[in-house]
């Protein structure tokens, strides 16, 4: 199995090519977490997302190969934004082959659920519209 | 040894990171260090998990001078 | 709720676009079912779909509708090939957009339980490379 | 009331649909008419669904000459 991890401060391309993971795949999904235009209630026009780097990458992988033992998965694209990631962009982007979607479908759901609990990254600070735009000025 | 801070904890310790000189300490000797020098700590002691060059440690870790020690808050990726 | 359903015949894009369904959305994700290298133990170079197209479409549909009511779901789009389908290429394609992932994730898996129950469309051929072969040059 | 086959029924009754005319018929009505016509789908008749102009019917469903009925065998999409 081939396992990409990136922790990048530059936008997730919006086109990533699945894999030439050959005639064995059945199933590709590629799931985008995205910053929404609300956190805890308030309008925010971006978030600030800080890693402890080595550490994070270290964690994922050290998951999926935890979650994929025994399995069939054939590869697993991992891409976490760092620094400020403005509305509407993905703040993540996963992307699993498998010879059969219910692999694919499980170990994506299970792998969300351990990177928000043990992955060291964080939603350091919401940021308004105004506060978003003096930033850029600078 | 090398401490690091994240998200809320730099903004209680007023720093990114720190050295803590202490020889050979377990996890409550560790903590009884880090409280002295930061005593704002301690209320997040119960919510922060101990990591030891990039893996989070087991309850009987020991910490030495060449360890990079991270206090990992409760983590919000993704 | 915006749902887009097609059945064709001709290859579905590497790259759809996900939906411009602006701040709300949290999660987007897709899904590829492509044919596999092999069926029922034998070597395949393609398999063959076919689909009662109204009825198909209806039921796609329905489906969707009956599974994100109450939900806040905000796009649903389903691409399904018909006639021959050489391995390696996407059969379907489906994808979400929903303001939390375990909506989008809970849809997906329980869409495609549904569709390989219900859904009136068949792989009604598997055809090796020569029999492939012959065709194109038909 | 025209008549829809697919996949493998095709095969059986070496036709992609027919005209059955039959007046107002419930499913076994239906079936027994079908059977007639093509009497090796007797063997399908458990397995095959009924829909009736684009929906799976219901178990007292009835069929009248304007309805579109298609034999649904089980499905394997995706």
């Amino acid at each position: 199995m081939k396992i990409e991890i990136r922790l990048t401060d530059i936008p997730i391309a919006e086109h990533l090519s699945a894999p030439a993971s050959g005639v064995g795949a059945g199933a590709w999904v590629e799931f985008r977490g995205m910053v929404r235009g609300e956190e805890n209630g308030g309008v925010i026009a971006a978030l600030e997302y800080e890693a402890y780097s080595p550490m994070a990458e270290t964690e994922i992988r050290r998951i999926i190969t935890e979650l994929t033992s025994g399995q069939s998965c054939l590869f697993v694209r991992v891409i976490h934004r760092v620094g400020i990631v403005p509305v509407g962009e993905a703040a993540i982007c996963v992307g699993i082959a498998a010879r059969h979607r219910a692999e694919a479908f499980g170990l994506l759901t299970e792998f969300m659920n351990r990177l928000k609990r043990d992955v060291p990254i964080w939603k350091c600070r919401a940021l308004t519209a105004d506060e978003l735009a003096e930033l850029k000025t600078q | 040894m090398r401490i690091l801070f994240f998200a809320h904890l730099k903004d209680i310790t007023r720093c990114a990171e720190m050295n803590l000189p202490g020889g050979d300490l377990d996890a409550d000797g560790l903590w009884q260090k880090l409280i002295e020098a930061h005593p704002r700590l301690d209320q997040f002691r119960t919510s922060v998990r101990l990591a030891k060059n990039s893996e989070y440690v087991r309850r009987d870790a020991r910490f030495t001078d060449t360890d990079e020690v991270a206090l990992i808050p409760p983590v919000s990726g993704g």
